[in-house]
């Protein structure tokens, strides 16, 4: 059980998959596979089968018009993470759901649902998790208005 | 008994064993819990969104507030996603240093757990044992930041201050007898037939369902998952130490409360060795600008915190602010089985199976 | 307390009954004042400093202050955290839980004014006296067990200018309604 | 004649339990802080000791809550329903040699019996509190309190069958020292057992802080709950004096007030114990408690009363 470089992270991938190979990059030290919305979650399949054993994180980032999910997944067999990252629309905000691959996804999926108000289809129990029930608005969303936020003065 | 029998019952959000604000609404068959649901958000604070406001130095003190039974952790872990999204190379002292504060704060925070469940089983004594281990670390950290609890310490580019006069010494006097400090409350918790009674088979954990539930640190090594940052995943200087990495067997409270304890103990001997590597130079990165403005892109780095991977995950669009910081909470993953393991023991059970899990609520919620 | 409240108007209509009802005030302030048992509402960070407070080295029971985890059989309840829009509504209920006569002890930045989340986020209550009477704000992020000591020594002095007779009390403005409405 | 007589009984015993209380309170903060590391009360009086002065008053000048969906008959006068019959326990108790409060010639059983009702009052409180928590709390300690009478009572079985006779004084006259190894694990039993019976640590189930909160006196505040605290103490306090005098002889040791010095030291040992225990040992769960009481604590019990049986015959 050594631990795998990225090098060999992307020749193993490209071997296994040779269609996902084109969508791998390296950012500061980590593999990304940019995919596209509609192939997310065959992609995340696929990892799966590769290997990847732990779906550490899943957030999303504003980007305005688009929301990127962010998949961060883990292999012990390989001692390696990786990132998947996808972007969705964000008039229709919506993605299948990964909890029946990786249990774990199912608070954290409540959670981007809570916070962005990214809907994640055929998600077992996608009620609010850290806001009350009856809040308004998905408050990480970059244009959240909340009457109650006092702005903070521009000190730096 | 039929389903029409159940009793509805509401463990908190302020009750003595959730561990902070947490509410579990149990469904009772008698005394067996079918159902138990964990309701969380009462400490949501919105952390994440308040880092998008504030300059990359002035989260540092935000990420105090996520684990505040071990700000350390919280500390190192967004400053190493700082420095890798900028570039910073940490001076050697400075890791160090990190790591002695690290270590040391796995021992504070797992003498909280390991107290917590005695607490929890009804012992509230072997808590004050274990807490007063715990208040030698915090006096240790006060030396070293002034504060007894949000420490503010590790900071992008090195750490707060260098080691003051003196420190080391005390350090190790702690570190020395720490272990039989040790031995003397796992004779008190775990010795006491009682004790082992209450905590043996209960809330079994499979290695398949830590591993599937992104279970992480003593929860999952409990359940002899082998899987640890810092040797898995080494970081800093943990490869040129040397520790070994306990698991447990049955995955239940009882292995995961031992394998809290002998990391303890695994952690003194990292901090002698760290400080016998210790050597003198600077603590700060130099010619670091007040303002960082790290290139645009994103970065993610987890460091093993005493709740499992701790990770921080940042989005920099160039400017001075973080665009978008997400933590990932091991015990935000942790108390996601809480429903899984509960289901079938008795409430006074649940209450164990919660301390078991070691949630902190600032860091669940965030 | 009606009862209470009708004997006190009768003693002080009673010649020489105002001394009478200064020895009961002095008994009952002194006997409240050195058996302040404490509710822990702690949420957050300041928690931590609450339980160290009981705890060995600190040591409240000196002072004759327990925990008390129950809010029937407690006299103050010490905030100590952060209070956030969901938690509120039950700090609210365990606080109305509570037997007069009770006090409020706010600790830390956040309980106080919200501290560190004042600004800039959207689920925290910017201060516990937004729907609490306050009666001693302790500052600090967190405050050290001995701040939080000190503030119960001041509610002490507090406590003893209390009264049973309505005349005599000072007057608190009750319950003030949760920001944003009731919600529970 | 015999109403002045029980008037001046209840009031007596009333004093003797509350004074008893508060010494004991104080002395169970005191052993808890030595035991915890930690000086318990200290700024009233010597050592603390003038803190209860200050609590008990509190506590009479706290507001008397009832819950608005609680039983209101049930819930007030389900404390006095716990008190009084341990109050009465102490009725039976021999303090003097030939002499008890209550001498009947069913003493002993009426001291098994008696306290026993008081879960009547503990059933009371649960279901007036109407609170899930404090239902769960009465319900336990219901099963927990009937259960626990087998091992106790057959354990003193074994005392009176080496005296012969039910009648305290008559018992304590019979008294004889070598008694103390025959029937030392029945006082083991006892012990045990009584811990259960005031549902103390490790056996706190019906109130454990850590999952009930407080169990069946949740809803309860100021003097009703005071009086709940004050029938804990009290059920020690009866429990330990008898046990002292029936397993150690109490004031057989020594004539006169000597004698009643030496009964009542033994007592306070022994409530220094049970505080020991409670602040040593985690707590054990429902079915732990009842597996412990019908598969250890009765048949060590019935062990004894074979060994007192036999010792009795051989004599």
């Amino acid at each position: 059980m050594t631990r795998m470089t990225i090098d060999e992270l992307r020749e193993h991938l490209c071997a296994a998959y040779p269609d996902l190979c084109p969508l791998f990059s390296v950012e500061f030290g980590d593999g990304v596979l940019l995919v596209d919305s509609a192939r997310l979650r065959e992609a995340l399949e696929d990892l799966k089968e590769l290997g990847f054993d732990r779906l550490g994180m899943v957030t999303a980032v504003d980007f305005g018009d688009e929301f990127e999910l962010v998949y961060r997944l883990t292999s012990r067999s390989m001692r390696v993470g990786m990132f998947v990252k996808a972007r969705v629309p964000r008039s229709i905000a919506s993605v299948r759901s990964t909890v029946d691959l990786w249990p774990s996804a199912d608070w954290q999926e409540r959670e981007i649902f809570d916070l962005f108000g990214i809907v994640f289809e055929a998600h077992p129990d996608l009620r609010r998790i850290l806001l009350t029930d009856d809040w308004v608005g998905h408050p990480l969303r970059k244009d959240y208005i909340d009457d109650s936020i006092i702005r903070r003065p521009d000190y730096l | 008994m039929s389903a029409e029998c159940r009793t509805v019952v509401n463990v908190g959000p302020s009750h003595p064993s959730t561990h902070g604000v947490c509410r579990v609404l149990v469904e009772l068959d008698g005394e067996i819990v079918r159902r138990a649901e964990p309701i969380i958000g009462y400490l949501h604070r919105g952390i994440e969104k308040m880092a998008e406001n504030r300059s990359y130095l002035q989260v540092v003190p935000l990420t105090d507030r996520l684990d505040y039974v071990g700000s350390m952790y919280a500390n190192w872990a967004y400053c190493r996603a700082v420095e890798r999204l900028a570039g910073i190379r940490v001076p050697e002292r400075a890791e160090y240093i990190r790591v002695i504060v690290c270590e040391l704060q796995r021992i504070a925070s797992h003498m909280m757990s390991i107290g917590s469940t005695g607490a929890d089983t009804g012992a509230f004594t072997a808590f004050m044992y274990a807490f007063n281990q715990r208040e030698q670390v915090v006096d240790l950290f006060e030396a070293l930041s002034g504060s007894r609890l949000t420490y503010n310490y590790v900071r992008p580019g090195g750490v707060g201050a260098d080691l003051p006069e003196g420190w080391v010494e005390r350090c190790r006097e702690f570190v020395a007898q720490h272990p039989a400090a040790m031995m003397e409350i796992d004779d008190l918790l775990f010795g006491n037939v009682i004790c082992r009674a209450r905590t043996k088979g209960i809330g079994v954990l499979t290695p398949h369902d830590a591993i599937g539930w992104g279970a992480s640190g003593p929860v999952a090594r409990g359940s002899g998952v082998d899987w640890d940052l810092r040797r898995d995943d080494p970081y800093s200087v943990y490869p040129r130490l040397d520790f070994t990495v306990p698991l447990g067997e049955r995955g239940d409270c009882y292995d995961r409360g031992r394998v809290r304890l002998w990391e303890c103990v695994e952690s003194c001997r990292i901090v002698t060795q760290a400080l016998d590597q210790l050597e003198p130079g600077p603590v700060q990165a130099e010619g670091l600008p007040r303002l960082l403005a790290p290139r645009p892109g994103d970065a993610y780095d987890h460091i093993e915190s005493a709740r499992g991977s701790l990770g921080v995950y940042l989005v920099s669009d160039g400017s001075v602010r973080p665009y978008r910081m997400h933590v990932r909470s091991p015990a935000f993953a942790n108390l996601a089985l809480l429903p899984m393991l509960a289901e079938g023991h008795t409430l006074s059970d649940l209450v164990v199976v919660l301390g078991s899990l070691d949630p902190v609520f600032g860091e669940v919620d965030r | 307390m009606a009862g209470v409240d009708e004997f006190a108007r009768a003693l002080e209509d009673t010649p020489g009954g105002g001394v009478v009802l200064t020895s009961i005030d002095a008994i009952s302030n002194w006997a409240r004042g050195h058996s302040l048992w404490i509710m822990p509402m702690g949420t957050a960070c300041c928690a931590m400093e609450l339980i160290a407070a009981s705890f060995s080295r600190f040591d409240f029971d000196r002072h004759g202050s327990i925990p008390r985890p129950d809010p029937r059989h407690t006299d103050v309840m010490v905030v100590a955290g952060t209070i956030t829009k969901k938690m509120a509504p039950s700090v609210k209920l365990l606080w109305e839980q509570m037997p007069e006569p009770k006090w409020c002890v706010a600790m830390g930045n956040c309980a106080v004014s919200g501290g560190i989340f004042h600004h800039d986020t959207y689920s925290v209550i910017r201060g516990v006296d937004e729907f609490l009477p306050v009666d001693v704000y302790i500052a600090g992020c967190p405050p050290r067990p001995e701040s939080l000591q000190d503030g119960l020594l001041r509610l002490r002095e507090k406590v003893r200018s209390e009264s049973i007779s309505p005349s005599r009390r000072r007057t608190v403005e009750g319950l003030l309604p949760l920001p944003g409405g009731e919600k529970r | 004649m015999s109403f002045v007589w029980g008037l001046l009984y209840g009031t007596g015993a009333v004093i003797l339990i509350a004074g008893g209380a508060v010494v004991g309170v104080w002395w169970e903060r005191k052993v808890s802080a030595r035991i915890q590391l930690r000086l318990g009360p200290q700024q009233l009086g010597p050592a603390g000791s003038l803190q209860m002065l200050a609590d008990v008053p509190k506590l009479l000048f706290k507001e008397d809550v009832v819950p608005a969906s609680a039983d209101r008959l049930l819930f007030r006068y389900a404390p006095l329903a716990v008190f009084a019959p341990i109050a009465m326990s102490l009725a039976v108790i021999p303090f003097w040699a030939g002499w008890a409060p209550l001498d009947s010639a069913a003493g002993v059983l009426f001291f098994l019996a008696v306290p026993s009702i008081s879960v009547l009052g503990i059933l009371f409180s649960a279901w007036g509190s109407h609170n899930t928590l404090a239902t769960l709390g009465g319900v336990r300690a219901a099963a927990q309190m009937v259960s626990y009478e087998v091992p106790r009572a057959l354990a003193v079985l074994s005392v009176v069958v080496l005296g012969g006779s039910l009648q305290p004084s008559e018992l304590m006259d019979a008294w004889r020292w070598w008694w103390i190894p025959v029937t030392l694990l029945g006082f083991g039993v006892y012990f045990i057992a009584s811990i259960a019976e005031m549902n103390r640590g490790p056996f706190d189930l019906p109130e454990a802080e850590s999952e009930l909160v407080a169990g069946y006196f949740a809803d309860y505040s100021g003097i009703r709950w005071a009086v709940f605290m004050m029938a804990e103490y009290g059920a020690m306090i009866a429990s330990a004096l008898f046990g002292a005098a029936l397993f150690f002889g109490g004031f057989m040791w020594l004539p006169g007030v000597a004698g009643l010095a030496v009964h009542i030291g033994i007592a306070a040992l022994i409530i220094t114990a049970v505080m020991w225990v409670k602040w040593t040992f985690p707590r054990l769960r429902q079915d732990q408690l009842m597996t412990f009481c019908w598969t250890v604590l009765t048949p060590l019990a019935l062990v004894q009363l074979v060994l007192a049986v036999v010792v009795a015959l051989w004599l």
